[in-house]
């Protein structure tokens, strides 16, 4: 029993990696109406930015303040110069552009960087809480509980503040909300910021595990996606929801089902996903919108 | 539709320019197939090699997941050679002495870029394709270069099949011990301790870990060691917590931990503690680095962590004196930083490498292709820099890399020790 | 312009000469060059492929590597157990179209995004599935083939042989794909992607539209599957990553969505680039071409193929612009209409 | 002075050019209508005025020069456009969308009290305020981006083809609140309107447009008088 609850936290603990990411994509999706390829590849490059302050000995904390600074500065930055180009345009040419960035900004990390992956320091002391014979380390209570924290906040900012509303506004119909005087350039600057900023914190959350490279969010990006859609895009509760889904499901799959094992346990989320999706187009979490004609 | 007309008509003339490109920076058939020239040499001597100069090639993965060794495979080695020129070049055989160019280049850990690669190094006229990294790329390479009868050789991988059929594949060789090498070293030191051993496997879903389930098993093979529990993972995963929660449930003596990530080997090294189990641990020669690898993993905690080795490691204290150290890091410094600033052990061993590339040219007689691969299947006792004491390159056995051997080390809270037994 | 310069001629001359090149150039150049040109070829048919379900059908896909990886296995599998070529190459591409139409028949009822995502699976599913059928596959080691070789009475090299080769199935394929956009199924196609309810009421049905786009492109990706192994001679689950599904896409969106000669000048990108980059700088190969990406995207949002008429379109607009636009007329209004939905289209 | 003036505004979309040098003026509380065939330029119009068209000569607003301002500038100097195709958030709530088109304004509680206006005029809206404006049929989104437009508490509202694709029992519907808002609030509107009966209904003066030049001007009672009009807007 204990063993079954072991798995089913450390699967815990790994969708909160992916849920992180997740919700800096639910964040330009919901302020943007876009998907960004581009997410990982900013947060890392955030994530090195801590990583300079720390090594000019400087503590984690400050590095992190420093960092979500510099990538909310850089998300507005890359919206205003690289995106606005392609808002409006081709779908298509849009993700493109995104992923555009991804190689470049990967590219500038590893230039600077090199891509041999680096130890990187924790927020959360390195030691390991038991509970009847189940073991999990306080940094992945911490990076779950500040995961769990965003969430929140971000629920609120949606729901409850006018920013919240204007985003939204603007993400989805951008010429009405410019016709009800929102200004739409500030506010996707202002999306596409406040997301990188989240992406920093997520990059610094979980750099400790994967190790600092240009391409450490790589492969989480895929997790990350898949946690966004299939929680429902719009909805940060969702995201994070569908990240815990995924790790739980993927251990369990893993250790119990032999046929799948270890190498083909990432098939089971997705198979998982096409399931739910087939159900509930929308997400687990998201709204379904009735378009009538 | 004959306004869409004139883009496509335009367009194709944009693609005939995109060929024509490719024309002018690759050569016309005529001049692609000879070499350069030689006098005096008896055989004609084979493209890329003059009277003063000879020209290696080299693609590895140098951006992407495996751009950290990848990149250190060209440093370490561009960083031996040029600083062998800079002291006045390499001595040949044939009595000349000449420098050599390195044109290294990126194949992201993609076959077709790597066979792409190749192609335009031969093109370019290399003489030698010398210490790649990459399984699947150096696979891809390998039917080409024997067809085309261009050395392929001491390459940064260490699936069997480089040195598994040398009658099959004349044209190419390995440089590390093979996976399966540092597989059986763990396998015997258990069957030596003559006891009944636990032991739980974890691999790397491919030729990686396949290589050394395969050489660990066949050394334990009729012993008192018995496997009870194994799992595998794929180098995408993010995290093997739940492989190692599942290890750790078979609370076997020995963990071997055949995991090629940096960040998921530390996460080996952390879980399993974490969950109270503290088996003895191997692990692999290019993921027990103590700077990046054991610190981070707390792997003091452990009754003993035993990796394989066969070259020094530049960084470590013990070595701060070693003359060989001392001159690697010198170079580089000067050769090496511009293409990576981070370490992997394949930094030192390309470093290594090169100097057995210096052995055979040392040897060869004729500025020839042939020549070269005689003279670099005939090494043997050879002490190339950065080789631990008893390490020696032999190129003349079988089945084996140019590193047939390595050396178990033990981790001592700071470095590694010679081992004494299980 | 004389009148015996008509598009259609100067179109015809213009095939003319491309068709000229073609035949004599790999007689001419290095064996480099010729392998360089044929896997364009390769990669041109994969994009044609995807060009059929993104570019006219409409919908996402961001699994095409996994067909190209499937092709390509089966090709392997057939040579090395002594299949007659055409069957191989036959198989190569049923197989492929068989599994595309699985997916799409469980997966053309949902839209954009969440298509999408079904369709990254493929090659992240496909990847350890791969190595698990290490019988036929080869496992992580992948799969060497010696094969395509000229047969004795052509004297031709090898590099020559596999060039005509591969050409002529690319531009037998090329040809087809062109008849196929260009008839019935493409206008079917056009419909759906432009509006759903109007197919329906025209009686076109999205979802038997979607699945039939799906399963040409699956069966296009698997035949250039099976000319990837012909040039590269090896496959392994590599092929079928999904970063080659990422970089098939924005060859595809560089070349041109929705357009035939942009699929061809996609993969004259995606071989052409990393070869520029790497004689630029072989240790910065990321950062270059993802800055080549974002150049190309900049200028040509819709792609190489619109060069021709964004240089038209620049010109004109030069002209009208020191012609018309009043002194101190606000530069960002420039991009304020793009941002309306409505505001595209008079 | 005039509200509203326009002087030899021309409009071009990327290369072809939609209006020739159009000059029209409304007074303040005024309503002109905008009548024209397809494609003579009157939604075009409407954008040059609200800004997501580019134009050359010059539009005053209230005395000020607004050519090139951007909508949401022009938003904010209080000119409100209902765009072609109604324009709601489809994914926001109908109180959302009211809440979103009263995003200028600080005063919280006038807010409270125009939202409950809006919901009296339009009462269909009122049991739907908490579904998303996707779900609304056309008419109730018709009226939900007329709301959202009043919301902002505009001095000009500018009002597209508010009838297109409705049944006509709705389009009156539509056509009375907005009525009863004009009488209610003395708000100057700008309407383009296909249906010409509905139209008259509502303004006082007419404007008629051919290929992007005014060619008629007049209050709407003498432009039902000339037969021209009739035949072309009024069936007869």
């Amino acid at each position: 029993m204990s063993y079954f609850v072991q798995l089913v936290v450390d699967g815990l603990a790994t969708g909160s990696v992916y849920g992180a990411l997740a919700l800096a994509i639910v964040l330009v999706n919901r302020s943007t109406g876009m998907i960004n390829f581009s997410q990982g590849a900013l947060a890392v490059l955030s994530t090195f930015v801590a990583y300079a302050v720390v090594q000019a000995g400087a503590p984690l904390l400050l590095g992190l303040l420093v960092a979500v600074a510099f990538a909310v500065v850089l998300g507005a930055f890359v919206e205003r110069v690289v995106v606005r180009r392609f808002e409006g345009g081709d779908a298509n040419t849009a993700v493109v552009a995104t992923i555009g960035l991804l190689v470049l900004v990967s590219g500038i990390a590893g230039a600077i960087w090199s891509y041999d992956p680096r130890p990187f320091p924790s927020l959360f002391p390195n030691a390991t809480l038991g509970l009847g014979g189940v073991f999990v380390s306080v940094r992945s209570i911490g990076t779950t509980v500040v995961i769990v924290a965003v969430m929140v906040l971000l629920q609120l900012l949606f729901r409850f503040t006018k920013l919240g509303l204007a985003m939204r506004a603007v993400a989805d119909n951008p010429s009405s909300a410019a016709l009800s005087g929102l200004p739409v350039s500030r506010l996707l600057m202002i999306g596409w910021g406040i997301a990188a900023g989240l992406g920093a914190v997520a990059g610094v959350l979980v750099a400790p595990q994967l190790f600092i490279s240009p391409t450490m969010l790589d492969f989480t990006l895929v997790y990350a996606l898949a946690a966004a859609i299939l929680g429902g895009l719009d909805s940060p509760l969702g995201a994070v929801v569908a990240g815990w889904f995924i790790g739980v499901v993927e251990n369990l799959a893993g250790a119990y089902v032999d046929v799948i094992g270890n190498d083909l346990k990432i098939a089971v989320p997705f198979a998982a996903m096409i399931v739910i999706l087939a159900l509930r187009p929308q997400g687990l979490f998201g709204r379904r919108t009735v378009v009538r004609v | 539709m004959k306004s869409l007309q004139h883009p496509r008509r335009l367009s194709s003339a944009v693609a005939l320019f995109g060929v024509c490109a490719l024309l002018v920076t690759g050569c016309t058939r005529d001049t692609g197939t000879t070499g350069g020239g030689t006098e005096g040499g008896a055989a004609a001597a084979s493209p890329g090699i003059t009277d003063t100069t000879v020209s290696l090639g080299i693609s590895s993965p140098l951006s992407g997941a495996t751009a950290g060794p990848g990149t250190c495979s060209v440093a370490g080695l561009n960083s031996y050679l040029e600083a062998k020129n800079a002291a006045g070049g390499f001595a040949f055989g044939d009595g000349k002495t000449r420098q050599v160019t390195l044109t290294y280049l990126d194949d992201a850990y993609d076959p077709a870029k790597a066979v792409a690669n190749f192609r335009q190094l031969v093109n370019q006229g290399m003489f030698a394709y010398v210490g790649a990294l990459g399984t699947p790329t150096n696979a891809a390479v390998m039917p080409i270069a024997n067809q085309q009868e261009v050395p392929q050789v001491l390459l940064m991988a260490g699936a069997g099949e480089f040195s598994a059929d040398q009658a099959a594949n004349p044209w190419t060789s390995g440089f590390v011990p093979t996976y399966s090498t540092e597989g059986a070293a763990f396998g015997k030191l258990l069957v030596d301790a003559n006891q009944p051993i636990t032991v739980a496997t974890l691999a790397q879903n491919d030729d990686y870990g396949s290589g050394y389930l395969d050489g660990f098993t066949a050394a334990i093979e009729g012993s008192q060691v018995r496997v009870v529990d194994s799992a595998t993972y794929e180098p995408t995963d993010t995290s093997v917590d739940g492989q190692v929660t599942q290890l750790a449930a078979s609370g076997a003596d020995v963990l071997l931990s055949a995991v090629s990530v940096t960040p998921l080997q530390v996460g080996v090294l952390t879980k399993a503690q974490s969950l109270g189990w503290k088996p003895r641990v191997f692990l692999p020669s290019n993921t027990s680095t103590p700077a990046t690898v054991l610190q981070p993993g707390g792997a003091a905690a452990y009754p003993d962590v035993y990796t394989p080795a066969f070259a020094k490691t530049p960084a470590s204290p013990a070595f701060a004196n070693d003359p060989d150290v001392q001159e690697y890091t010198k170079a580089f410094e000067q050769y090496g930083t511009s293409i990576t600033k981070t370490y992997t052990p394949h930094c030192a061993w390309s470093y290594a490498e090169g100097a057995v590339l210096g052995e055979a040219f040392a040897t060869m007689e004729e500025p020839t292709r042939e020549s070269f691969m005689t003279a670099l299947r005939g090494i043997s006792g050879f002490t190339a820099p950065l080789l631990l004491p008893g390490i020696t390159i032999d190129t003349t056995k079988e089945d084996q890399a140019a590193v047939s051997s390595v050396n178990l080390v033990r981790y001592n809270g700071t470095g590694y020790e010679p081992v004494q037994g299980y | 312009m004389p009148a015996f310069l008509t598009a259609g001629r100067l179109r015809a001359a213009a095939v003319a000469v491309v068709a000229v090149v073609l035949v004599l150039l790999p007689l001419v150049s290095s064996p480099y060059v010729n392998y360089q040109v044929t896997t364009m070829a390769v990669f041109a048919v994969a994009l044609l492929g995807l060009n059929v379900v993104m570019g006219y059908a409409g919908q996402v896909s961001l699994g095409q590597s996994a067909f190209v990886g499937i092709g390509a296995y089966v090709a392997g599998y057939g040579t090395l157990n002594g299949w007659p070529v055409l069957l191989s190459f036959v198989v190569a591409c049923l197989l492929p179209a068989v599994v595309g139409m699985l997916v799409a028949l469980a997966a053309a009822r949902l839209r954009g995004l969440a298509l999408a995502m079904v369709t990254i699976a493929l090659p992240i599913v496909g990847t350890p599935v791969a190595k698990r059928l290490s019988d036929v596959t080869g496992g992580s080691q992948g799969l060497t083939v010696s094969w395509l070789e000229p047969p004795s009475w052509v004297a031709l090299a090898d590099d020559q042989w596999r060039y005509y080769v591969v050409v002529l199935i690319a531009l037998g394929v090329f040809l087809l794909t062109r008849n196929l956009v260009r008839g019935r199924v493409g206008r079917s196609f056009a419909i759906v992607r432009d509006n759903e309810a109007v197919a329906l009421s025209m009686g076109i049905s999205p979802y038997r539209t979607k699945v039939l786009a799906f399963t040409l492109a699956s069966t296009i990706g698997g035949a250039s599957g099976f000319l990837y192994l012909a040039v590269v001679q090896y496959t392994s689950p590599e092929t079928l990553s999904f970063g080659t599904s990422i970089n098939l896409v924005v060859a595809m969106v560089i070349g041109g969505t929705g357009s035939l000669v942009g699929a061809v000048l996609g993969a004259v990108y995606y071989v052409l680039v990393p070869v520029l980059a790497g004689q630029l700088d072989a240790s910065r190969t990321a950062l270059l071409s993802g800055a080549v990406l974002l150049l190309v995207l900049f200028v040509l949002p819709g792609g190489l193929v619109s060069l021709p008429r964004r240089v038209h379109q620049l010109l004109t607009a030069r002209r009208r612009r020191s012609a018309t636009t009043p002194p101190g007329a606000p530069d960002g209004q420039a991009g304020t209409p793009a941002l309306t939905s409505d505001g595209v289209a008079p | 002075m005039s509200l509203l003036e326009l002087q030899d505004v021309t409009a071009s979309y990327g290369q072809g050019r939609v209006l020739h040098g159009i000059s029209l003026s409304l007074a303040e509380h005024g309503a002109t209508g905008i009548l024209g065939a397809n494609g003579a330029g009157k939604t075009t119009t409407l954008r040059a005025i609200s800004g997501t068209v580019r134009t050359t000569g010059r539009i005053l607003f209230d005395g000020r020069d607004i050519s090139g301002l951007g909508p949401d500038r022009t938003a904010r100097l209080g000119i409100a456009h209902v765009p072609e195709g109604r324009g709601t958030m489809a994914q926001l709530t109908v109180r959302d969308n009211l809440l979103v088109g009263a995003y200028q304004r600080r005063d919280r509680r006038q807010i409270a009290t125009d939202v409950d206006y809006c919901l009296d005029l339009f009462p269909q809206l009122q049991a739907r305020t908490g579904s998303p404006a996707a779900a609304l049929s056309g008419g109730e989104q018709q009226m939900l981006a007329v709301a959202r437009a009043f919301m902002a508490k505009p001095r000009l509202m500018l009002l597209d083809e508010a009838s297109l694709g409705l049944a006509p029992s709705t389009a009156r519907t539509v056509y009375d609140a907005i009525r009863r808002l004009r009488s209610e609030t003395g708000l100057s509107m700008l309407v383009v309107e296909q249906n010409a009966v509905l139209a008259f209904s509502l303004v006082d003066d007419v404007t008629v447009l051919e290929t992007g030049r005014v060619t008629v001007e007049g209050t709407a009672s003498e432009l039902m008088g000339m037969d021209s009009v009739r035949r072309a807007y009024l069936g007869g």
